[in-house]
């Protein structure tokens, strides 16, 4: 029993979180808030491509490390804290995947793995069918796009821009025209994707608060050391902290399936527990983070509005907490 | 006990119900916190004055109708039934008017109002400053006695629609040796007057909805004062009752989201037929207390009606508003399933009510008034 | 349009509220917790007869005053306030409007109103089947048992005594022997006296500690002036007194329906907001007061716990909060 | 990363798994917290110990098995598995004993493990006194030297268990002029001492629970001192972490409440089969919370084997486990409809989970200590 991390594993996310501080930080960020598909956005795609990140879960022969779930969750966290605009859970935590577990039938793995090409994923998993059309992020610069269990090209499906609340997620309403191949449902590596990205926003809106209260004056006082803004940042920060190992024990988890799609089910409720944590944890975060941070959390001139909308996106993105928490049930029994 | 309403208030509601049906605009008019959107809203506000809608409990030489309060309430739960705009003209009619009305001269009335009521004069609030948010009592913007008048020098931020407004009334600092909430008097400022400068921004929902308002040496006349030097804050106080309590949000506002709510969580149902039952039960969670809403605005109207004055219940009054709003909106989003991150209505909605609890005096703050004042418990 | 009490109604109140303040304080609410069904608990039983209370539901023609339920939930209010161990809900708000409704088949509606004949009512009502018998309060005392939608006398019911939480509960399980007489459903007039008494026991609960915490003194200041502590007690108050209103509205609308069983439905959804709030402001309320309280409120020495315990009685007794929503919730289309 | 037990803890599992089922009484016992319960627990308690299963974490010297805390976590798993009895020499075992071993002389340790480990000596805490709660600083009782010692005076109270105890730790100030945290000691005192008194009183749930103790110039000998005079407070401190962090609230305690709570879910189903879904969802919530606390103490007991000091995170463990408790057992009433009322074991186990956010801290202190130490937020 070892629940930590080796030190491949914790050398990967410092250097992965070096670069991106470097090369993603809040300008590029506010760039892709009004161009997403534009250059400075997408600078930092091949830097990840160079450094292995797109390849963590391909195997030698594609140019992958197959370093495995724990060293993606760890990542992706790291994504997630600086609201990283780009599709790396798609493209790498479940393009890769997917590919890899249907024995690559569109022959793309290496050209995902060297940063050359772009996966995205269609939503309308994990709900009850909302009447709307299945939508996709970094619809512009994307090449393949998961629907339902099928992998379509870009040639293979027509797009309609639709606006998101969060513009960098640069959404459109996707439809398919061909066949597709068949590679397998994107839900459970979505699940825990989502799930790693969701902690890391949820540490960074808990971070980026304590150090605006901390010097935010109000009567005199820092408003940080006032009781009802203490004790809703550390409810906040301890609901993100036990949400993640959650995310750390599924990654664990699903590394010792492989990562495979036939035996997934096994992992489903570590999945579902991960995400469900996560889901509620980052939310309670995000509308900590605003009420703590008063109107100056309220305008778009400040970068918080970037983390919050992100979460609120994410936070129902391949199930919502009350989705997977559904899930369990019906598996304990509970449900009909 | 009669919670009928009278043969009298039965036909203001019918008269109104029929106004707003055969007036109010089709398509819905857009955000009224961006610029095109706000010119629109202004000839709504004005066809609304032309009918004498615009403020229907002032009295009739101001405009209004001298309507009761319970007339008010009416026509309130009318035009939110009724999905009529958003009054871009709010901060004057509901949170200035009402301390015009208590401590204005005869001539700053006949001077403010009717124009106030035929949107013609625009007002918006310069209380915050960037270091005096929820304490109000830390503002540093100073005015200085000149020949006639006053000058005004400082800086107002999170000035709701300021960027569009004509003219702004605020707290500066008469008294330069003041502290804290002594010493501060009520100006009522024109923005066009030299030396000041507004400089709008963006809210999160992305409309430009704020502004900051810079004070070089602004010049007013001494009629720019209400209420009395240094009587600043007490008249300030007023207004943020008024702010925090009835008038801002009628419990018709939240009525006629749970009604959209509980048609949305109808059309989200599952093959079956109906809505996940958590999310059902959120949804009559959401209508109780919207109705819980109602009743206790109207036993606090009955009390008013009575001659009683608005007291620290204000504070309970918002918290529950606005957690309720937030509470409704989060509902409809998650019937939304992952759909919600649309950039529509709802996840509008959703994004307005969460300032619900930040602005008008956050919710710690009014958590701390009604344990201090209507509880009782000691000061920190 | 008033939302207000008139003078007589306050003045009823008022009276019975100084009745029970004399004569059922704390000293007799001890006595009744170790023993229930003893003279010193019931020696304000007549004394309430004599002021009228039991007869507020009953015409004039049983002796009684039929001043309504807008009266009858005030003085509900004021026996929650001092958590009176009597069954008072089951016989004045009970009782008495079924055998009116009824046409009193048994007789008995003139000794119910002057205070020598008691009537309880046995629990099961509104909550999927526990599996448990029907158990009712003050089954010592108690001539006529309420079980269903009929009447039994004490004769035809077969007792065993039960241990409550709230040892002044008197409870045992009732099993019927013959056929009764069929009364109509104590569903609606229940669950509104509840939800009345629940105000009373929330007030009081706020009340109590909001003394406590002004009095109480940690690390050299009142522990009331803690924000934590402050903003717990607001958020308590504010649900008591939001529900309050509820409360009185659904009395109102009973009084314009003359507290008819037959036509009783077009009131359902009103006694379900009504006790619905009143169900989770009370249960907030005892959570909060147990907490503010400290070590204190946990121990039997002092007298909080007899409020707490009669709250967790009664927020489940005719439908807990989640069941009267979910009734709505059937009304409003929403549920299978 | 690795999830897996290693072979030799399987092992202890198995072994801990059969002698507890073999040994484990049935029917349950009743109540340690009265006085005839407390008889029939200390039997089980010896016979625990004589089987080597009292203090399976400490060295074989003293009773135990030098288990390593991987596998004191397992023992607990399957200890509270098997529905064996509240271990009624906790206080003494998971909260003093830490303290012993980490300051106490050779002496001290001698006298005292093997007594405590054996169940012969019952130790409580005196930690509350009247008018000192969660503010342990403001601890009044004295402690004045005499011949050979020293001569204690005050009084404690929300003593555990204190009229079924021989000994009591607790803090006496050494230092009449000392305030606040300073000058504190930290003794260990025998209860049939001349000049103790001890009156038990009750609990919300009934039980008599809790004690009252007086000191009226009670004599302790030098050896009574642990850790140095006037060095209580940091000791204290140590003890105090023991008691807020793993030791009392393993995760196999919740993990059992889980399982039953899904047992009665299932027996508490419609006629459909099925319980109310949201009280599924609530129960489903329950399971993950407590996989949560499961996890996120096998990550800290990753980093104590380490080499890590338990830190301020363990204030974040007892908001956790304590609301945990709670959430589990309001949920088991729920589903119990009006039957929740019935003083079962359910309703007493809801009672016992409310005393969570109040002792060892109240859950107000550790959010305090909790966002000053964790999150390096300003004190007030």
């Amino acid at each position: 029993m070892f629940f930590g991390f080796d030190e491949d594993q914790i050398a990967v996310k410092e250097a992965v979180g070096a670069l991106l501080d470097k090369r993603a930080g809040l300008t590029v960020l506010q760039q892709a808030w009004s161009d997403p598909a534009g250059p400075a956005a997408w600078a930092v795609w091949p830097d990840l491509a160079d450094m292995g990140v797109q390849g963590l879960l391909a195997p030698e022969s594609a140019g992958g490390s197959d370093l495995g779930w724990v060293t993606m969750t760890l990542v992706l966290s790291e994504a997630g804290r600086v609201a990283l605009p780009l599709p790396l859970a798609e493209t790498a935590a479940i393009g890769v995947p997917l590919l890899v577990s249907a024995g690559d039938p569109a022959g793309v793995l290496g050209s995902l793995v060297a940063g050359r090409a772009v996966v995205t994923v269609a939503s309308g998993i994990g709900e009850a069918d909302s009447g709307e059309r299945p939508r996709a992020p970094a619809a512009s610069r994307a090449d393949w796009f998961v629907l339902g269990d099928r992998l379509y090209g870009r040639d293979d499906v027509v797009l309609r821009p639709v606006a998101s609340v969060d513009a960098t997620r640069d959404l459109a309403e996707v439809e398919a025209l061909g066949e597709g191949l068949v590679v397998g449902s994107p839900l459970e590596f979505g699940a825990l994707a989502a799930a790693a990205v969701l902690v890391g926003l949820g540490r960074a809106l808990v971070s980026t608060t304590v150090d605006y209260v901390k010097d935010r004056h109000q009567f005199g006082v820092p408003v940080g050391s006032f009781q009802a803004v203490k004790h809703q940042l550390a409810d906040a920060a301890m609901h993100v902290e036990f949400a993640a190992p959650a995310v750390w024990a599924a990654a664990w988890e699903m590394d010792q399936r492989g990562g495979d799609v036939g035996n997934i089910g096994e992992v489903a409720r570590s999945v579902s527990l991960a995400k469900a944590l996560a889901s509620d944890a980052a939310e309670r975060a995000a509308r900590t983070a605003l009420q703590c941070h008063g109107a100056m959390g309220y305008t778009d001139d400040y970068h918080l509005h970037l983390w919050l909308k992100r979460v609120w996106c994410l936070s129902p993105a391949f199930g919502s907490a009350r989705w997977h928490r559904r899930r369990v049930g019906v598996d304990m029994g509970l449900h009909g | 006990m009669d919670l009928t309403w009278s043969r009298a208030d039965e036909d203001f509601r019918a008269g109104a119900r029929s106004w707003l049906e055969a007036n109010v605009p089709r398509p819905a008019l857009p955000s009224g916190d961006t610029s095109e959107g706000f010119a629109r809203h202004l000839e709504w506000e004005r066809h609304l004055f032309e009918n004498r809608w615009s403020v229907v409990s002032w009295p009739e030489e101001y405009g209004g109708r001298g309507a009761s309060l319970w007339q008010w309430l009416i026509f309130e739960e009318e035009y939110y039934r009724a999905g009529a705009p958003q009054r871009v003209t709010q901060n004057g009619i509901f949170l200035l008017a009402p301390t015009v009305f208590e401590f204005g001269t005869p001539e700053q009335q006949q001077r403010i109002l009717p124009r106030m009521a035929a949107a013609e004069d625009l007002w918006c609030q310069g209380w915050s400053e960037p270091g005096a948010g929820s304490d109000l009592a830390g503002i540093t913007s100073r005015a200085e006695p000149v020949d006639g008048g006053w000058a005004l020098t400082g800086q107002k931020i999170w000035t709701t629609r300021g960027a569009f407004c004509t003219h702004l009334f605020g707290l500066f600092r008469t008294d330069p040796d003041s502290t804290r909430h002594r010493g501060l008097t009520y100006f009522l400022v024109p923005l066009d007057a030299p030396g000041v400068t507004v400089r709008g921004f963006g809210r999160l929902d992305g409309d430009e909805g704020f502004a900051e308002v810079f004070f070089d040496g602004v010049v007013v006349a001494e009629e720019a004062v209400l209420g009395g030097v240094g009587q600043g804050w007490s008249v300030a106080m007023a207004t943020t009752g008024s702010e925090r309590g009835l008038t801002l949000r009628s419990p018709g506002r939240f009525s006629a989201v749970v009604t959209r709510l509980v048609d949305l969580a109808r059309r989200s149902a599952d093959p079956g037929g109906h809505p996940d039952p958590l999310l059902a039960d959120q949804v009559v969670r959401g209508w109780m207390e919207a109705e819980a809403y109602r009743l206790f605005t109207l036993q606090a109207v009955t009390a008013l009606a009575g001659g009683a004055r608005p007291g620290a219940e204000s504070s309970l009054n918002k918290i529950w508003w606005s957690e309720l709003d937030i509470h409704l909106h989060e509902t409809a989003l998650a019937l939304r399933g992952d759909a919600a991150e649309l950039d529509d209505a709802w996840m509008r909605g959703f994004e307005f009510s969460l300032s619900g609890p930040i602005y008008a005096g956050t919710n710690e703050i009014q958590r701390n008034i009604a344990a201090e004042r209507l509880l009782g418990l000691p000061r920190s």
